[in-house]
């Protein structure tokens, strides 16, 4: 894989800021959109623009073709099944529908949603909204000092026998930690046999090769905007069984099987989740994404990020002062790398940082919980990508001492 | 792909002139109501079975001409089967709505008509409405509640 | 207004299918874009493409701007505060966000939430979902014969003081009926002092001047994608006061003030009810949709449709055997145009149709009940837009006297 | 616009060298907390109320430079004015982040500095915290509770 080359399909990546070209490390955030996606959308626009599954005419049939098309090709490239392929608008929007239609129903009081302080809060605020009405218990897998989950801690969750989901992210957004997943998701199943076992994919679907059935996950959320997809669409991906037991989320139209003023009956899935006009442009841009992602290889995508950690993480080490969150082997951690800078806070750094060309993320990375776990309000993250190369790993060096010089005044 | 690979002269004509066609089916034991919540479609099928075989069936409905003609023809293709060979000509007639072959086709009689209906996407639901009622009221006579309802 | 001028700004309608020029008469499930609305998010998506509110860096603030500036316009272009505007995947979510944060809570037994029989199924379902939890009475106002709001019984209803919500469509997307929706909001109003007016104005948004304040309504729900914008946004634009003081619906990130383990607090609106990334690109286009239809004004496209009616529904009922569904006078009514042909089923009249290039929609249209009681299971509907020339109507017609003739054979 | 409109020298000042900062103050009766939900800025402010005036202050909190060097500024330019004089001179201030005009420029003292803190936008709500904090906590005090709480 050859990222200078790959660079040449991402318009935005051309960009000059400050006078001085783009660094883009927040694609943990979301990633810039290579022509292949803006094009396919383009050309649903400008071609095949109608509404789907409700029409006889021409357009119509294409349209839907189109939106169906990428919803097999979605489902085989996190090996789903397209029936368990829900679109929505983000991947909070999944997490929501399962708060919604799943914990609200099945759990209660003496049961366990068992989550982890690693979490960002799609993947936390739900279960909380949920827990207000259902009643369950609601208790998390603690995060050790160097950012991994604490075993032992789940160990002991998951022995009580009480745990009736759990809630995981395969990869920290904040600290980059790959979470051994299928070793949970197993370990929850031995002693907890119907927990559902919930993965949030928003970090690691664009970023290592997924498969739900190796993962162990009953259900996985991810969003389309970060992996090279549009905005204004995600995915809950799921054993289709357990979605049809589940009752409806939104209601309207598409979901339905028929209507009367007494009430509805419902579609099979995934419609029955879909209400309204699905974001149509948005699932074939995301189908347009995951052709790009699996012409280059989910595996050459993983080894590049490995080959940049392999790099920047030394290189912000070595920086006086400078210390990174989380695992310090590229084998176990994806490439959001937060660091601090001692006496700085990352705000002040972010907006320095920015005018040197190079785009980091300073805050708490919607996971409060964990920030504050690493002891802190906030960290500055930067976060690599498919595009990023070796070479901007010194701008990004240069761009932390600029910082350093400009409040050592 | 012209109109007429979708309109067959024996979809026409059952359309026109449907068989089979009637609100109700005396001695039926098994009623069941199917609608295509697509486009609305409405179906409703009685059956009266003897012998573990389909004695008569009527159907009735409001729908487009393909899903009251197949409806039709399905009556005329299966009436005098035993179930489980109804059930499996059913089978048949979904693999060449879907493009997966062609089965018994001179067991479908005039359902081969449809066989153009597969260039149709949207309109292959419509072919099958009949026929998903169909297995839905075997089934259901099986169960023995004699009652079904379904959207398909 | 010159819609031939007008035409050359829309891709789409150069296209031929099955080898005629296309006729699109079907915008009231999706209409077609300028190319300024896809210009303005292949700029978004090329330039500033970043992911809004939690960055310091160039790209962040810029694609923020651009977010927020689309914002304002919006809320300007049906006279909401911005505040009140808050971005959804479509209308329906905007209705589920009432049913869920409103209805669910606010409601209960002894309350009348009172709907129409003309409404889409996005302004039904959700009611019922809730009515099934939260135990209020949901009571329509009956339709006539003529496809009109039966404004006795909507008297009789409203009379008894119990009416907790009306939800009420300002223009049908079936029949066309333009619904006097300003008497009604206050009828409502003055015998039930805290109802809230909810109004659907997924079809009256894109093709009547809107005034929230005019329509006396307290909420209005509606979809980018029929008013010239992308799929994958709707909004719900209300009064700030009334959001504020509703619970949250979906959780996640941006929609929290504060989050802790143990639970969170709240943004405020519209914030709170935008959680994870929003549809950024989809809202830059809704904001290039707005900005379009500002350039030629709301009062000369109604002007326009208002023409094209008067040549289409004499035309249509010149035909034997041909009878329009609704209201006859087209200053009481939109450009949805739903037909019967007698002896012929809709779903065969759009495929006759469509191979003269011709593309109408064939079925309940989301609104299985209105349908029902004008007596079908299904309608045929020819929908009108901007872009639709008189020049049209003809080919329109031919298509119809077409299809008679193919199953007259 | 340059980094020294937004970091002036008055402001790296009262960061490096912040005047009212104190996680205690004697006598006070009135305790705000307040935070910035997008960047997770945290701030406590405590009042110290004598005859309807500010007789002291002290903030305290985890926020980049321009949050903490403005609470500085503020306590400055507040302490020693009377409730309604100070809340009209968070107003002033706010007008000027905001773009929207310079009022009593001679009383926000060291808080003028910030003025360029309105050319980025991202950092406005950086420069409000602190002011926002006195005016939620003298509305505290009037209402006689005590204790607020809020995420700007
Ligand atoms: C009257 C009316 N209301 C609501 C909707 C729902 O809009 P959407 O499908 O974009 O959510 C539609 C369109 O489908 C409509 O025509
Ligand atoms: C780990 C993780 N989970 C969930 C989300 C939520 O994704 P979205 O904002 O697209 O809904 C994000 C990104 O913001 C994330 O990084």
């Amino acid at each position: 894989m050859d990222a200078t080359m790959i660079r040449k399909d991402f318009p935005t990546l051309e960009r000059h800021v400050h006078g001085r070209p783009l660094v883009y490390l927040d694609s943990a955030a979301t990633s810039q959109k290579p022509r292949a996606v803006l094009e396919a959308m383009q050309r649903y626009y400008e071609d095949a623009n109608a509404n789907v599954h409700r029409g006889v005419h021409a357009l119509a049939e294409e349209a839907t073709e189109l939106y169906e098309g990428a919803r097999a090709r979605i489902a085989r490239f996190v090996g789903a099944d397209p029936r368990g392929i829900v679109f929505t608008k983000n991947a909070t929007e999944a997490f929501n529908i399962l708060a919604y239609s799943y914990a609200r129903h099945r759990l209660g009081p003496g049961d366990v949603l068992l989550a982890t302080e690693m979490e960002h809060h799609a993947n936390l605020v739900p279960w909380q909204l949920a827990q207000a009405e259902a009643g369950f218990d609601l208790r998390y897998v603690p995060v050790t000092p160097g950012g991994e989950l604490d075993l032992e801690a789940f160990e002991a969750e998951v022995a009580t026998g009480r745990v009736a989901l759990f809630a995981v992210t395969a990869m920290s957004n904040v600290v980059g930690t790959i979470n051994p997943v299928a070793d949970l998701a197993a370990a929850v199943k031995a002693a907890n046999r119907d927990a559902l076992v919930v993965v949030d994919g928003a970090q690691s679907v664009p970023h290592l090769p997924t498969d739900l059935v190796a993962l162990g996950a009953d259900m996985l959320c991810f969003s389309g905007h970060k992996m090279l997809g549009p905005t204004g669409v995600g995915v809950l991906a799921g054993d289709p069984e357990i979605l049809e037991a589940m009752p409806p989320f939104l209601g309207g139209g598409e979901m339905i099987a028929n209507v009367t003023l007494e009430g509805a009956t419902f579609n099979e899935v995934p419609y029955k989740f879909e209400a309204g006009t699905p974001p149509v442009a948005e699932v074939v841009g995301l189908g347009a994404a995951v052709d790009y992602l699996e012409r280059l290889g989910m595996a050459e995508v993983r080894a590049h990020e490995v080959a940049l950690l392999e790099a920047v993480l030394p290189a912000l080490e070595g920086i006086d002062g400078v210390s990174v969150h989380g695992p310090t082997d590229p084998a176990r951690r994806g490439a959001a790398v937060s660091f601090a800078i001692e006496g700085l806070h990352p705000h002040d750094i972010g907006t320095i940082m920015d005018r040197e060309g190079v785009a980091v993320r300073a805050g708490h990375h919607c996971a409060k919980p964990l920030v504050r776990k690493l002891g802190s309000v906030a960290t500055t993250r930067a976060s690599f990508y498919l595009y990023n190369t070796l070479e901007e790993i010194p701008a990004l060096v240069d761009a932390v001492e600029t910082t350093k010089r400009f409040f050592d005044r | 792909m012209s109109m007429d690979d979708l309109y067959h002269e024996i979809i026409l004509d059952h359309y026109k002139s449907p068989r089979h066609r009637a609100s109700e089916l005396e001695g039926a034991q098994v009623s069941v109501h199917h609608s295509n919540p697509l486009c609305g479609d409405e179906l409703d099928l009685r059956l009266r079975v003897a012998d573990g075989a389909i004695e008569d069936l009527a159907f009735d409905g409001d729908g487009c001409s393909i899903s009251m003609a197949s409806a039709s023809a399905m009556g005329q293709a299966v009436v005098g089967r035993e179930l489980g060979d109804a059930e499996d000509l059913a089978e048949a007639f979904r693999l060449m709505m879907h493009g997966e072959g062609h089965k018994r086709e001179d067991d479908l009689a005039d359902g081969i008509a449809f066989e153009g209906v597969a260039k149709f996407p949207v309109r292959v639901k419509c072919a099958l409405l009949g026929w998903m009622a169909l297995l839905d009221a075997i089934e259901s006579y099986r169960g023995g509640d004699g009652r079904g309802s379904r959207d398909d």
